[in-house]
């Protein structure tokens, strides 16, 4: 099993006539994911990539049974197409682009909800099921599958964490890209639930920041009883306070908010912390055979 | 975005909510200029918490007191920073400090508002009350008047509250605020609310339709170093450190993971540069421009694990930009990600070396400013 | 509330929609310190359409000629009005003009886009598309991109302008506007969209929450007679009229019915004075103040059919005013509604006839009128 | 039979302690109306005339089991007041407040909509359905029950209007005051309907004025081949172009806002349209032997 997206996932590239939208449907179905249609608004493109072309999502879901999206549209127009591919009936809408107003996430958020559906972003990679199917620009070559599943704030963390388990033999589940932004759609705790009921994932790693509580949702999980093992990385210990380090929530602005705080509070819920980077592989390898520990 | 607190209570009173009548002077002697009836509180216009308690605000009774109280306020520091301005007020007479605000919650994605009983300058000793609603659409100010039924006794003051706390979600839509904080909020005498102080948060996102955003952000980006300045006009993402290594990165994860190894061998960042904004040409040019010319800076460690950033043509524009580059200052390369095969290639017929671990790339720039 | 050309241009700015960059002067030698490159456009600011038609917008090749023009654009009216301002601003080439709005329609119970492919003066003569969405939540971008398929051919401005009327639907809940109408929307040479006249109607009934309406509320006010100026401080609702017949009156239906009943005896209504926001003894003392300083009106007649206005109370307050005022302009009352039974027994006592009908009333007040 | 209201209607008044509220608590009781529950948020009033207070909506719903609710509160606690009565499930729901934000006026009417729920207002006197319940503060004496359904945009229009027809003898199913704003939650068109698929309404009493298109709406109405009887009534022929009449909607902008083109589309419609107060009941009397003519 996967989260969000496997081989059977119907996919919808809006914007596809962009760079990003045709690299990306290439690439994605290079991975073997069903890249079934494109929307294309205000251009008369009727194809990219062999994908046919539309001029708006309902059009494309009509004729294509697609049912999940991937949207790429600069920021100020981010409401109006994740809107459009939700209406248009997608459960599944990826949102990588960053910059987007808090009170556009909020929007956007609160309309996937209502309409049933998941969203993922903004200011995300997507999300990738490792031999099954990808959502997103993350680099193929760093994921395999296995029993690990990955959570992560950032998107070139995810691509090392990935790259340096795909190495050391730690395949995946699936690698959730949940974004930097304050106010996203699947939010940490949100995504652990999804992971937590996916009967392949065996143990959970989480990649974090300074800023915000996502870390918190996830040391809430660890403490349960029915938890399954969870590992941890949380960078910015160098950070200095007051600055934000590039994720709109990256900003030390209170002790919570600190590296320090987050480690001690997912240690004492039972996490396996990384101290560092290069201590990455060995915590998520911990999680693992703490499972295999409960499971024999 | 965090505005002046004059500037924040100009939106304030833009949107109904009474607030004292101030005016800003920027020199002792301006004080006796103002039509002012005294006693007035002086106030340095700084944008950092804890301003009350390390003595930014003065009362003074009189003109004579005010201009000595300007001028000393105007030559301290507070939160590193040299006022440029002062708010003169009138000092008002109020029977309670409140603290009511209006902020963005990750984990429900949406906004708060916060309501204490008591405000003031000891409000980080109370955890506020929290009313979470999520979309502006679905505040409540019957579930917010619930909430607040066991925080406020006063049952008119909390009519009151729930009223500004309404028109604390209108103008946080209406300005793309991300935080309104008033506090205190004064009641006076006869029971009417006044924001006695305001920290506006606006969302820096939204400036492509808020023009006033927009201006600030260049006006805060005036007021940075020369270098940032300009990585930031570049639209690179710059927070300049004090440490000995450039770092030349991707992605804000990998930059902060960055950071922190090049921490633990003891040297410091010189500063945090995310090109992931504008992955170009210009910007690569910019990011070394910037380094090449800051003194602090013994050697560059450019790390790039790249996703939509595709490190091929990354790797094409290094090239590039080390073939001009007149700098001898020491450069490590470790870049990864989408297009690495194409990269290597590039990068070998360039003779340049490409580490393949984000480790040995840092023990190389590590060892290069212990050298230099 | 319609905004001035200059300060709505204003607000589309700070919300992120290309205006050119103008200029306000007050007089014709000012244009001569302005930083202006010719030709520019002077543009008289008045609030009334057909300004353009009307002569009101004039073309400048250089400073002389726009001195010229502006001396002669400021001596003359223009819908019934000197401007007080011009606007100059460079004259924009451009290779198209479209028209984009978005107002309230009743019918739907909330905002519609209205978009014609060719704006400018004549946009009169077509029907402009319409996309009906309700509340701003509702707003569609692809409905609205699906109806200008058949209205607008070309594919890349039809992005811009839905890309616009986003914005648009942004600006209307951040101002409380009611109307936002550009016309002519120009497109530039490199297909950009530049606002060239912009009409923006704000909601009055928002002041509460909009500080700049209410200070236009007051500054407009200012500018009428000082009779209506009076009446609309006390919160009176009045409109200044031309005839011989005061009308004292409660309710907008019942106001219109008694003028029309005046206006079909071959007299006229005096004013439109709507009592019912104000119905206080303040409030009919300022009524009578206006009606017996103004020299025109010859009678007046008070007509009132109270629900939530209790017109018992209210004839204790007409027997009050009665008794202390000076005037002798014959007044005539017709009062029913809530509490009728013991306003009859008020007004019998203060010995004041109360008219069954209305007509009755009217037929009075006219002949009061003849006969002075 | 009637509309909106009935004597079985449960009512709770919003804003009972304040001076609309306490007077209305009487009036309505008197006139056979059921109020079952008042709500007055931060006062400690515990009963109005008999009325039990309550300190929200919510409690007062659940425990008198309120239908319909009746608010009194300013303009600018106006949106709050509704989305509460609403939330706490009354299906009818009367505001008759003005000075109301477009904007306001905008959001609620579309609360009401999904909630399934009819609003009256803003800027009415209410509904009465004459004998049987009142809902709003127009003077009762003026009302007696008969067979015309009057919609009257001007509360004091509609006063006018109904004690000239009880004084003739002519009794009313029911009389809706859908207010003056140009944004209201029922609107002429809606209100007809209501009156159309009402039994006991054998013909309809329309008063109108300058501004607006609801007159328009009643013409559509008077066109359709199953229609009622339709009178009408519209003043403002005095009334100067660009200035408001005190209504906000009430302004002669275009020629369609005129009285004389508001007369003549429903005079072609087959509206037996009133030349002025004077000739109200004619015209109302008129649409009555309309349906005497029809339905013998």
């Amino acid at each position: 099993m996967s989260v969000l997206v496997d081989a059977s996932s119907r996919v919808l590239i809006y914007g596809i006539a962009g760079n990003f939208g045709r690299f990306s449907a290439r690439d994605i179905a290079a991975y073997g994911t069903k890249v079934v249609a494109g929307v294309a608004p205000g251009r008369d493109t009727r194809e990219v990539e062999g994908v046919p072309v539309f001029q708006n999502a309902r059009s494309a879901c009509a004729s294509t049974d697609a049912d999940v999206a991937l949207v790429y549209v600069p920021a100020p127009a981010a409401l109006d197409a994740v809107l459009e591919v939700l209406d248009a009936g997608c459960k599944v809408v990826v949102y990588p682009g960053d910059g987007l107003p808090v009170q556009d996430a909020v929007e956007i958020r609160a309309a996937a909800r209502r309409a049933g559906a998941v969203l993922v972003g903004p200011n995300t990679p997507g999300v990738i099921s490792p031999g099954k199917a990808k959502l997103g620009f993350m680099p193929s070559f760093c994921y395999t599958p296995g029993a690990l599943g990955v959570i992560s704030r950032s998107g070139s963390l995810s691509y090392e964490a990935g790259w340096r388990l795909t190495s050391a033999g730690l395949g995946q589940t699936s690698v959730i890209g949940i974004g930097g932004d304050p106010v996203k759609g699947l939010n940490a705790g949100e995504a652990i639930d999804l992971l937590h009921a996916d009967a392949e994932t065996e143990a959970i790693l989480y990649l974090g920041e300074i800023g915000g509580a996502d870390e918190y949702a996830v040391a809430r999980y660890a403490e349960r009883d029915d938890a399954k093992p969870t590992a941890a990385l949380i960078v910015g210990a160098s950070a200095p306070p007051g600055k934000q380090m590039g994720h709109a929530a990256a900003l030390v602005g209170s002790k919570a908010d600190t590296q320090a705080a987050k480690v001690e509070a997912l240690r004492i819920s039972g996490v396996h912390v990384a101290a560092n980077l290069r201590a990455l592989v060995d915590a998520a390898q911990a999680a693992l055979r703490q499972r295999e520990t409960i499971t024999t | 975005m965090l505005m002046t607190e004059h500037a924040g209570k100009s939106l304030l009173a833009a949107h109904g909510i009474a607030v004292p009548r101030g005016n800003l002077i920027r020199k002792g002697n301006q004080v006796r200029s103002l039509k002012q009836s005294y006693p007035v509180a002086l106030k340095v216009q700084v944008p950092s918490g804890g301003r009350g308690k390390a003595g930014g605000v003065l009362r003074a009774d009189d003109a004579e007191q005010a201009e000595a109280a300007a001028g000393q306020l105007l030559q301290r520091e507070f939160g590193g920073e040299r006022a440029q301005t002062l708010l003169v007020e009138p000092w008002v007479e109020h029977t309670r400090e409140l603290y009511l605000g209006l902020t963005v919650d990750g984990q429900i994605g949406g906004y708060v508002i916060l309501y204490a009983p008591t405000g003031g300058v000891d409000v980080e000793h109370q955890e506020p009350h929290k009313y979470a609603f999520g979309s502006p659409r679905e505040f409540r100010a019957h579930a917010l008047r619930e909430l607040l039924a066991s925080a406020e006794a006063d049952d008119a003051l909390r009519e009151r509250i729930v009223v500004m706390a309404r028109r604390l979600v209108f103008l946080a839509t209406a300005i793309d605020a991300i935080t309104i904080e008033i506090n205190p909020l004064a009641v006076l005498p006869d029971g009417k609310l006044l924001a006695l102080d305001a920290k506006i948060v606006r969302d820096e996102a939204a400036a492509f339709r808020q023009a006033d955003v927009a201006e600030e952000i260049e006006r805060s980006r005036k007021r940075e170093p020369r270098i940032v300045a300009k990585a930031l006009a570049g639209n690179l993402m710059m927070v300049g450190l004090d440490g000995e290594v450039g770092l030349i990165s991707g992605g804000a994860g990998m930059t902060m993971a960055a950071m922190d190894m090049i921490a633990d061998t003891g040297l410091r960042p010189a500063c945090f540069l995310d090109c992931s904004s504008n992955p170009t040409p210009a910007g690569y040019q910019l990011a070394f421009e910037a380094l090449d010319a800051d003194r602090k800076v013994k050697a560059i460690l450019v790390s790039i694990f790249g996703g939509g950033t595709h490190i091929d043509r990354v790797a094409k524009v290094m090239n590039e930009i080390m073939q001009k580059r007149k700098s001898r200052k020491p450069v490590v390369f470790r870049m990864n990600g989408t297009g690495r095969d194409q990269a290597d290639v590039v990068m070998q017929q360039a003779g340049l070396q490409n580490y393949p671990t984000l480790e040995s790339a840092v023990d190389s720039v590590v060892a290069a400013v212990r050298a230099g």
